[in-house]
């Protein structure tokens, strides 16, 4: 053990680094899960809210305005304490969060699609029409190549999202990234009592280091999605 | 990466958790426990868990001839832990109380506990009384929060998640005192100077016990008798001497914490 | 021009609209339109903003449900539902004042999507067609650039082969160089001038008044969603019949020599 | 389900309620006009200030809350600094806010066409009376949906101030659970509780987008 | 018009231009620009799309910053210093072609802002004179109407009092009736008409032949970013001097009878 007074030593100290890596890599997998479960329905239900149908418009509005209106960490409580319960199997915290997530990168991918879709000028959609497209051409032809620049970023900014909330994951029992710190701050508590800051600092770093590369992408994106809209 | 996630192979559970036999034929037991709470349930910095209520777990776990699945827990986790399914068994420190009777089932005591509070020696409380309008930390879905909140309204309580968390408040002085288990506020005090667990016992003694699902009366009947077994093999000696006693003052005697 | 299925008939009716009745909630837009379009005419659209010129011709390709009346393509009356107009559409070609090029897609890929893939004819017909056309309005070197690299008069001009390489019977056009800057407008309304002289059936709404002039078979004045003057073109620019149009005509020639 | 235990926890709800509105409200009041100075200083290009408002923004948009909060609660006494729980919360919802906030009014800012900037410089304004007449009134209300969503997203965030143990509505919801063991009761009430903040909230908000969209500024 | 102070003096120079030069990176877009403005008269600037012309306009009142040349204004050069160009800005009124009216004022706080703000006059003297603009281009019902309830053209005649209230010395416009329905076009083009008659100081770009014609007693015929021809009004017109000129004047006829 090194020296008790410098609190960064812990964090080198026997395996911690890697049990903190292995951590983030938990809540960045579960992000990854949920983002490749939820944006698929997402995209899905974007698609079907953009029909005429107003049975299924309410039914997809509603469904959307629950994961918006709700906090994440209630959503999350929701489906930890009543899932496992209602569904009658066993299930742990990462299945719970990747469904709780999934579920709600959904409901916000949906929005994301139905905007983008939306946002293809009317006039797009009439040329489309005096083409005599159908509307499965309209969309595969028109609405989707011309909104894609619209989602990509918004998607990617949703997966920054989805990676930070994982922080929650803390309060379902599941071993991630700010769990493993307080474990590493418990059992050295008598050499490094002020480790605190250290660790903490560290897992603030971690996160910042994944989130931001994935905004700035997200951001050049939209500059490049701008530009083309406007070119 | 920790060994934190249980198995999940989609076995239905019966509303009484797994038997013994069917813990058996998966091959692994559940075990709740905490990883923040040295020298009881705790995680080296190698990874691997270790502590009093760890190494019960372990032998257990090697007399069902399974492997040990430990699933980490914050005190106000573990009653849900066990009613969603979760775990099998849990070993976290777990105090009977009456209410927790209502909710799951206790198997035979392992350790002997009663409330304790540790205080700054600059500022040291020695009775519960002189709490009054002070603020005291206690972690959420403890017998410690539910004492005080029955016994003494007035004690102004911060509730926190986990055992990390209140004695970091504690230590940044951003509480008068902190309430808990004596057990682990006598091992916490010995590693921290300049603070004394003024109030040794506070209400009755209680006792620690393992925990199974409610109504899951194989685990429960397994359990005791492993406990019986255990007692009079005295394996809770031996391992109060290697996982406690360094962790203890000199003034504390095996008796006060395991039972005979 | 390459196309040349248009001859003249004998005044056969190929689009015939009777008592066509539209209108946005309580507004009334257009109330009891009725008039035929004979195979190879071109009839012009004029009339003051807002006075439905662009709803009508909307209507008549399907793009707005319309509250009253019939509109019957080539003697048979259209029911109105959307799939009876995607079958009509493909014969009913239509261009927009926006550029309405889909910008992901290059200029060949442009024209060639409804041919191959709503007609579903074969790929090299529709691109032996394509680059005839293509000729024709001296465009064959952006054959593979995108909308974005071509100017105004010259997406137009391509958005107008988009519609002609489907072969329809009937084109329509809505104020199609009203974006324009003044330079372009010229060489888009040649290229119309062109089709008017093969015989393609046409309904144009425009605001260049000497073009109109030169194109119309019959001219429909418009306000208020009614027909107000039906002229054939000669006649409407030389003694309009009505008050509104003669205002009309004056207004659209802005600071005429003196005051 | 029980109703006699949804009552006997309503005062307790009732006051975390109250605690979740005004730390929420202070929350958004700080983080909205912090939000507007950075965004200033930012859309004037201030020298080195700029920068630093930048940086401040990236570091607290791209990291959780919850480990904000940790760091100024538990990390920051190492290193001699020490808030309340309650300040701490204030602080970490006031800054994670003034950070989204900027970006809002920025985006409010970008949105004004260049020829409004260049008829003010026509008549004469300068740069002093062109934000106050001009751009400042035009971006606002330009922002003013991107504002009202963000509030939005800071109320839902306060619910991450449990972690620091304060007695907000989710903190009580936990631990009622944790005394009590009746899940249901109290998560549905926490679900109602919040459901009672935000609706209406969410209701202004799609009002709002409407009336900006359908052109308070159309030409 | 209720201004007055535009008498007709014996040719001083206004505004005068000397080798002026601008680029954007490398792209030159003006290259020794070099005229003068007589007191009262009123230029118009003609050329193809992209010749520079809003550049120049822009050039002239210190919303561009130039890379050569001078600009002096009533004798006096402009040392290009912002706060010259603010000072000089509240003598020289522009309009510009997108509607450019402040979308969060009213009619008459738009036009109060620069008179009271930045000359600070008395607000009761400049309302009286707006009173009278607003009058005289019968718009006075407006005056607490946001530009949004007011047609193109409607806004346009607005911004144009809006620069006058200023009291300005020299006018410039760039093309202040492109983006106006034809209608409009007209009640625009005859307020600024007016303003010529009374002997207002202007610079003008417009793609209006008619117009042009009649109000300019300078044309500027500018390409690739240098003055082609510089001549009478009614001389350009009726026999232009250069080849491209007359291709440009052409163009700007667009259709006319016979091809
Ligand atoms: N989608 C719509 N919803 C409601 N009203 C509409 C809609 N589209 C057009 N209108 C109204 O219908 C009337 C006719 O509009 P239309 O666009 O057909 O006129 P227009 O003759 O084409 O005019 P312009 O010459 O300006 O293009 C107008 O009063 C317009 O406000
Ligand atoms: N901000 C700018 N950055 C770079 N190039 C510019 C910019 N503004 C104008 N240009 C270029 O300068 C040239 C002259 O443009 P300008 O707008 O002055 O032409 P114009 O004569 O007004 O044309 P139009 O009749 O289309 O308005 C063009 O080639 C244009 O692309
Ligand atoms: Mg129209
Ligand atoms: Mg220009």
């Amino acid at each position: 053990m090194l020296a008790a007074d410098a609190g960064w030593t812990i964090l080198f100290t026997g395996d911690n680094l890697t049990r903190l890596l292995g951590g983030l890599w938990t809540s960045v997998s579960i992000a990854g899960l949920a983002l490749v479960f939820g944006i698929p329905l997402g995209v899905v239900l974007g698609a079907l809210r953009i029909l005429r149908n107003p049975v299924l418009r309410a039914v997809l509005r509603l469904y959307l305005e629950f994961f918006r209106i709700i906090p994440t960490l209630v959503i999350l409580f929701l489906f930890y304490y009543i899932l496992p319960r209602e569904m009658g199997v066993q299930v742990d915290g990462e299945t719970i969060a990747v469904v709780a997530f999934g579920l709600w990168v959904a409901a916000e991918i949906s929005d994301v699609v139905r905007g983008a879709l939306i946002s293809v000028p009317e006039h797009q959609i009439d040329a489309g029409k005096a083409l005599g497209m159908n509307g499965l051409q309209l969309l595969w032809y028109v609405r989707l190549p011309q909104s894609i620049n619209l989602m990509v970023p918004a998607t990617i900014n949703l997966a920054a999202r989805v990676i930070m909330t994982t922080s929650l994951l803390l309060l379902i029992s599941v071993i991630d990234v700010i769990t493993v710190g307080q474990q590493i701050m418990e059992a050295n508590r008598m050499a490094h009592p002020d480790s605190a800051f250290w660790v903490y600092g560290f897992v603030f770093l971690l996160y910042f280091i994944v989130c931001w590369p994935l905004a700035m992408i997200a951001r050049a994106l939209e500059k490049r999605a701008k530009e083309r809209n406007n070119g | 990466a920790c060994g934190g996630s249980s198995s999940s192979d989609g076995a239905a559970s019966s509303q009484q958790g797994q038997t013994v036999e069917q813990i058996k034929k998966a091959g692994t037991i559940r075990i709740a426990t905490f990883g923040d709470l040295p020298p009881y349930g705790y995680v080296k910095n190698d990874g691997t868990r270790a502590g009093y209520d760890v190494a019960l777990g372990n032998q257990i776990g090697k007399d069902l001839g399974v492997k040990v699945d430990w699933v980490q827990v914050n005190a106000d986790g573990r009653v849900d832990a066990l009613k969603s399914d979760k775990v099998d068994l849990v070993l976290a420190n777990f105090t009977v109380t009456d209410e927790r009777k209502q909710v799951v089932d206790f198997a035979s005591p392992y350790m002997k506990v009663s409330i304790g509070v540790v205080s700054p020696d600059k500022a040291k409380i020695t009775s519960a009384d002189q709490l009054k309008g002070k603020t005291l930390a206690v972690t959420k879905g403890t017998t410690a929060e539910t004492f005080f909140t029955q016994n003494y309204p007035d004690v102004q309580l911060q509730k926190f998640d986990s055992k990390t968390q209140q004695f970091q408040a504690f230590k940044d002085g951003r509480v008068a005192a902190l309430a808990d288990d004596n057990t682990y506020l006598y091992a916490w005090a010995k590693d921290n100077k300049g603070y004394t667990v003024g109030v040794k016992t506070l209400g009755e003694e209680s006792t620690i016990s393992p925990a199974v699902k409610k109504g899951n009366k194989s685990l429960l009947d397994w359990t005791n008798k492993e406990i019986k077994t255990l007692t009079d093999q005295g394996f809770f000696e031996k391992s109060y001497q290697t996982e406690l006693a360094p962790s203890f003052t000199s003034d504390i005697k095996p008796e006060d914490v395991i039972i005979k | 021009m390459a196309d040349s299925n248009n001859s003249v008939s004998n005044d056969e009716i190929l689009l015939s609209v009777r008592h066509l009745k539209k209108s946005y909630g309580d507004h009334e837009v257009l109330r009891d339109i009725s008039f035929d379009v004979p195979r190879g005419k071109v009839f012009v659209l004029l009339g003051p903003s807002g006075s439905g010129k662009s709803t009508l011709i909307r209507c008549l390709n399907g793009l707005e449900t319309i509250q009253g009346g019939t509109i019957s393509f080539k003697g048979e009356p259209i029911d109105g539902r959307e799939k009876t107009w995607r079958r009509l559409r493909t014969e009913i070609g239509m261009v927009f004042q926006s550029y309405d090029l889909f910008p992901n897609l290059t200029v060949a890929q442009n024209i060639l999507l409804g041919p191959t893939k709503v007609q579903k004819r074969p790929k090299d017909e529709v691109e032996r067609q394509m680059d005839g056309l293509l000729a024709d309005v001296q465009l064959s070197e952006y054959r593979d650039a995108y909308p974005r690299e071509l100017s105004g008069g010259q997406k137009q001009r391509i958005a107008i082969v988009r519609a002609l390489t489907m072969n329809p019977e009937l084109m329509l056009f809505d104020e199609v160089t009203a974006s324009l800057d003044p330079e372009m407008v010229r060489e888009v309304l040649e290229l119309m001038l062109g089709l008017a002289e093969h015989h393609m059936t046409m309904i144009v709404v425009t605001h260049e008044m000497e073009f109109a002039r030169r194109v119309a078979d019959t001219v429909l004045f418009l306000e208020n969603g009614v027909i107000l003057e039906r002229q054939s073109g000669h006649d409407f620019f030389t003694h309009p019949e009505t008050d509104r149009a003669k205002a009309f005509l004056e207004s659209m020639a802005p600071i005429s020599d003196g005051e | 389900m029980s109703w006699q235990v949804i009552q006997q926890a309503l005062p307790l709800f009732r006051k975390a309620f109250v605690l979740t509105l005004e730390l929420s409200a202070i929350g958004v009041a700080l983080a909205t006009i912090l939000g507007l100075a950075i965004a200033l200083v930012r859309e004037y290009r201030v020298p080195v200030a700029s920068q630093v408002c930048a940086t401040f923004e990236e570091l607290l948009r791209n990291t959780p809350l919850l480990i904000q909060l940790f760091f100024l609660y538990y990390g920051f006494p190492s290193i001699g600094i020490k808030l309340s729980a309650q300040a701490c919360a204030i602080i970490g919802i006031s800054l994670l806010g003034a950070a989204y906030m900027s970006g809002a009014f920025r985006g409010g800012f970008s949105g004004i066409p260049t020829i409004q900037v260049e008829s003010a410089k026509a008549l004469g304004l300068s740069p002093l009376q062109m934000i106050r007449h001009v751009t400042l009134p035009q971006g606002l209300t330009r922002s003013v949906p991107a504002v009202a969503a963000n509030a939005i997203f800071l109320v839902k965030e306060t619910s991450v101030f449990t972690v620091i143990a304060v007695p907000e509505l989710t903190n009580t919801a936990r631990d009622l659970i944790g005394m009590y063991y009746r899940t249901d009761e109290y998560l549905l009430m926490l679900v109602v509780a919040y459901a009672i903040i935000l609706i209406p909230l969410s209701v202004m908000l799609t009002l709002l987008e409407r009336r900006v969209r359908r052109g308070t500024f159309g030409d």
